[in-house]
């Protein structure tokens, strides 16, 4: 009966409103995570920088990573986001021991990458695998905000690569959740040369008509935001996340420009029609799942694949 | 009821009187039941004259009242779930025009539909219902996606037509447009397009390129408004009236013309007297005809699409034996 | 030899700088054109409202009713723009006796109609048929200005759609001239549904990898500018044509906005992006050759048709 | 020559000397023909091992040169015919991105070409080489009709880098270049990517997917500017020089990583010290490339281009047997 489907009505859960402006300046892609996975779980109180509330520490992991008076989201590392995210014991991890190395005999690359390996106790700079949501087999990849600031270089960009195309193998879609702030110097050309290759491998996965969800968190910027993290079926931020192309500090030294109050938020993303979807950390799990369990039918019209 | 129309008043007047009858009859304790009964009945066979043969203006009136329910007040009653999806990955997210995902009887289906406001805050920011070009291009960013997915697209009518100013001409309304239509004909996914209040020349006309055209009972869609029709013909916005009879663009017209396919109910003096009862109807005329749809093929809802389009026009053609020889000449 | 090539090199006349700005509110799309195909003839002597000069009307007819002098563009019918375009003998009409009907009784429709063919000499509102352009075969068709301001009603909509299907048959690439102030409202929602169509067909084209070249001359608004005269590959304009959506005069009216002076010209158009290349009338039939011919090439690779 | 560079000194003041000796053996009837012979010779060894031994820094300089040749110059030399289209049919005509269809050794072509300006008023015009997103967006939308008609692509890299200001940010610069990447990975047309002068980042890597890269002699190609480079690394913009180095983003440096196929050769001294040269040997070096892409099947265009793309990387892979395992217990 008709009366019995509105029950079930369930909306995500969307600060579409740029209600909470952030200036653009504050933190700003380059700079460390307001607080980082280390400072975090040492420390037993922590002051949120958007309310100025001080807050248990234990009360904001448990409410994953979000401030429990204002919903200010957190930085949040690559495993404790999948945790959220995915059925127990679902996931299968992919190429965990894959390392840099230097090719380019970069100026302090090798102990950048020790340092960036101890820091985010990870190989390198995204964790890749597959997993379940609610149930709906997934294809995954989180870059890790704690090495090196996300940024992309042969492994990152091989890593993501080999996981759409074992989704294309496997005929499963992917959601891939970035944070980044580009390319990696250290590696060069071949670095750049990443966001063709990982574009390239999504150009594949539309051919085959699979979906891609992307998710943007706090921060995604340069050759991350260039490449595989605009090219999602569906777009999600996070709920004050800063997303762009140039840091506001380079707009600012470069054409010495100041970005209004609000620039490159989600929500500035969103009215700028770049966005689908603001959705909170809380409610992520719950919306990619409607998004995957929705695109699961398909492939009835359309061309055949 | 916040706007009446003149047409709507004996029916006022009527209801009053026996309201005062009543009261009368409570008061002073005397049984008038007979008559109140005699009038309510004929209060009953008014409603069914006066609603049930409405003028095209009157029509007009109803489809653009100030509290015809809307595209978002229809989609918690339709769909089991919606997710909107938002802007043209360009320039702008159109407010003007809401897209997304939703679950209708059970099926993921796209949904994109032109959303005018309520009141006036709520208007300037859905600029009337009126599209900028970014929303037709968000139209298509979606409806593309529905057609890689296989999802049946249903589009929402309701606009009093496009924007017309001087952003819209920068960023290309004309192309905006002519996009929409090209990428709606081509679509393999069954396509239904429903009126649901004003539609307004080709700014409505964008989300109109259905497999299926149904219009609810007191909607209109028109190649021009009323208004500037009557300045054009008559040098006279007054006249209205005269030009909303002369351009044959009601919901009965239409389906007469060939162009609409069904007429959806509504309750007796309009949508807004009963939400409930127009979204059941809706839910149940869109369903069946997406149950038809669904059972074809994707070159076959393609083809028909076409061909429904290809028929569209009325002219005569004195010279229909020409082309034989003139296409046998240009093959050699 | 490489110096040899150099020598070959011709450019299309590009007028890319808006140096002569038009004033929108004069000549509107709703008014009649300056000079009528039937006001030209009979007068002697004309005056160019661009630039003042007082010109013989037989230089300006010789001179592709350009002004002999600041070059601008009066109009032209559509017989006369086919006869400036087409190699000699070339042209094959079509469809040339299909006439309009009266399905929604519209007052004062009939005589409107004999009005136009009275004015224009010609059944309806466009020209179709096929021609060879400096040898390369092509299906062309021309809206006329003189029946009722070139607006689109059944047989307009039904004549270009006939013209592109049979391109189709006969693989041939298809040009448009453009020139109408939108969708004939005598014929209501007929009208409206011919953008639906033509715009359907011209994906049929499409599909086909068969050129689309819509040329757009002054003026060229509404419904006819929302369907077919937008949907070419390469869209060309006339210098100083008015090309929109809506009318400056209704624009005026409705939003009680002044548009600014030069809005809505070729030149306008394309520094906004929406426009290939405006060409002057005298270079048109070069400009089209040549792309017309870079075009017969095709299909070796990309999708084969 | 308006602009020297400090290393090109040494030569400059030989042959000023020789000029002199000349002028002095002139004016007092004395012959000193062996002497400047000796000193000519001696020009030409200095000038090629000044010019053959360039720094990534000194390349930087010449790749930067005020007069070094743009698109503009070389188009008439390189093409029998040039017909450039403008817009990107959504927001504006950018015009630091040049495109449209050539003809190019008898071969229709799409051409795209980032172009700088050559004095202060054109380098306004077109934002200093710097592409907002509607260069990227008009790149597309004529790369897309290369593949309808099936023409080959020819694309020429010379820009610092995307544009970076708040419009860039508000049209979406980010995703403007993201499916710029992807389209091009996805043609079945010969595509060939020239860097002609500066190739700055993801703005240049935009245009870069070619099925083969080519580099003038002294271009380079770099994931980030030397200047933030130094700013980052060493908090120091002044020390440019040595992060040019680090960078490893030469010509000579791209062939041996295998990004960069073939070096085109220009004039001693830099490609401004003979337009006509160096167009010929443009001309030559991409005439070569085209006829061996030809020669290729559209799905093989398409198939080498990603391997060759996917082949980009070095990393170490300590785990390289587990992904068999992997993916056999996904599959069941
Ligand atoms: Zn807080
Ligand atoms: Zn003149």
């Amino acid at each position: 009966m008709f009366k019995d489907i509105f029950r079930k009505t369930k909306y995500v859960t969307i600060q579409s409103a740029p209600s909470q402006k952030r200036s653009p300046s504050e933190p700003s892609p380059q700079e460390p995570p307001v607080i980082s996975k280390r400072e975090l779980p040492d420390g037993l109180w922590v002051k949120c920088p958007k309310c100025g509330e001080v807050l248990f520490t234990k009360n904001i992991e448990e409410n994953a990573r979000v401030c429990t008076t204002c919903e200010y989201h957190f930085r949040i590392s690559a495993r404790a986001r999948l945790k959220l995210l995915v059925d127990e014991n679902s996931f299968e991890e992919w190429d965990s021991e894959m390392i840099s190395e230097d090719p380019m005999e970069f100026p302090g690359y090798k102990d950048k990458l020790l340092e960036a390996q101890e820091k985010s106790e990870m190989m390198e700079g995204v964790l890749t695998g597959r997993a379940a949501i609610e149930g709906v087999p997934v294809v995954l990849a989180f870059n890790e905000a704690n090495f090196m600031m996300g940024s992309m270089g042969s492994v990152v960009g091989e890593k993501i690569v080999r996981a759409i195309e074992r989704a294309i193998d496997l005929r499963l879609p992917v959601v891939i959740f970035s944070t980044s702030g580009g390319a990696r110097m250290q590696e060069g050309i071949l670095s750049l040369y990443q966001m063709a290759k990982t574009s390239a491998a999504l150009g594949r996965l539309a051919d085959e008509h699979l979906l891609y969800i992307s998710v943007l968190t706090d921060p995604t910027f340069g050759g991350v935001t260039a490449s595989y993290a605009s090219l999602g079926d569906i777009l999600i931020a996070e709920p004050n996340a800063l997303i762009g192309f140039t840091g506001p500090r380079v707009i600012k030294q470069t054409m010495r420009q100041e970005l209004p109050v609000g620039a490159q938020t989600a929500e500035f993303n969103q009215e700028h029609g770049l966005i689908d979807l603001i959705v909170e950390r809380t409610q992520m799990r719950s919306a990619l799942a409607r998004l995957l369990l929705y695109h699961q039918e398909g492939a009835q019209y359309g061309a055949t694949v | 009821m916040a706007q009446l129309f003149d047409f709507e008043k004996p029916i006022v007047e009527l209801v009053q009187k026996i309201s005062e009858l009543k009261k009368f009859s409570a008061e002073k304790d005397i049984d008038l039941s007979q008559e109140v009964s005699t009038l309510e009945k004929k209060v009953s066979r008014l409603k069914k004259e006066i609603y049930g043969n409405l003028e095209p203006w009157q029509k007009v009136q109803i489809a653009r009242h100030s509290e015809r329910p809307n595209f978002y007040d229809y989609a918690p009653l339709l769909f089991e779930d919606f997710i909107e999806l938002k802007g043209d990955r360009l320039f702008a997210d159109d407010r003007s025009i809401a897209g997304g995902i939703a679950l209708f009887h059970g099926i993921a289906v796209t949904v994109i539909a032109q959303v005018k406001g309520k009141d006036t805050k709520e208007n300037i920011k859905r600029n009337f219902g009126m599209p900028h070009p970014e929303g037709y291009r968000k139209a298509v960013r979606l409806m593309d996606q529905a057609e890689k997915f296989g999802r049946p697209i249903l589009t929402f009518i309701d606009t009093p037509g496009a924007a017309c100013d001087l952003g819209a001409e920068e960023r290309g309304q004309g192309e905006a447009i002519a996009r929409c239509l090209l990428a709606m004909a081509g679509y393999r996914v069954p396509v239904i397009s429903t009126v649901i209040g004003e539609g307004g020349s080709g700014g409505a006309l964008a989300l109109g390129v259905g497999n299926v055209v149904l219009m609810l009972e007191n909607s209109f869609y028109s190649v021009i408004a009323p208004e500037s029709c009557a300045s054009i013909l008559w040098k006279d916005t007054s006249k209205a009236k005269e030009a909303a009879a002369a351009l044959k663009f009601t919901a009965q017209d239409l389906l007469r013309l060939g162009v609409a396919d069904e007429i959806v109910r509504e309750p007796l003096g309009g949508a807004h007297n009963n939400l409930h009862q127009t979204a059941e109807e809706l839910s149940q005329v869109i369903s069946k005809y997406l149950v038809r749809l669904r059972s074809e093929t994707p070159e076959s809802l393609r083809e028909k699409r076409y061909q429904k389009l290809r028929s569209i026009g009325v002219y005569q053609d004195k010279d229909q034996d020409k082309f034989a020889l003139d296409l046998t000449k240009g093959l050699d």
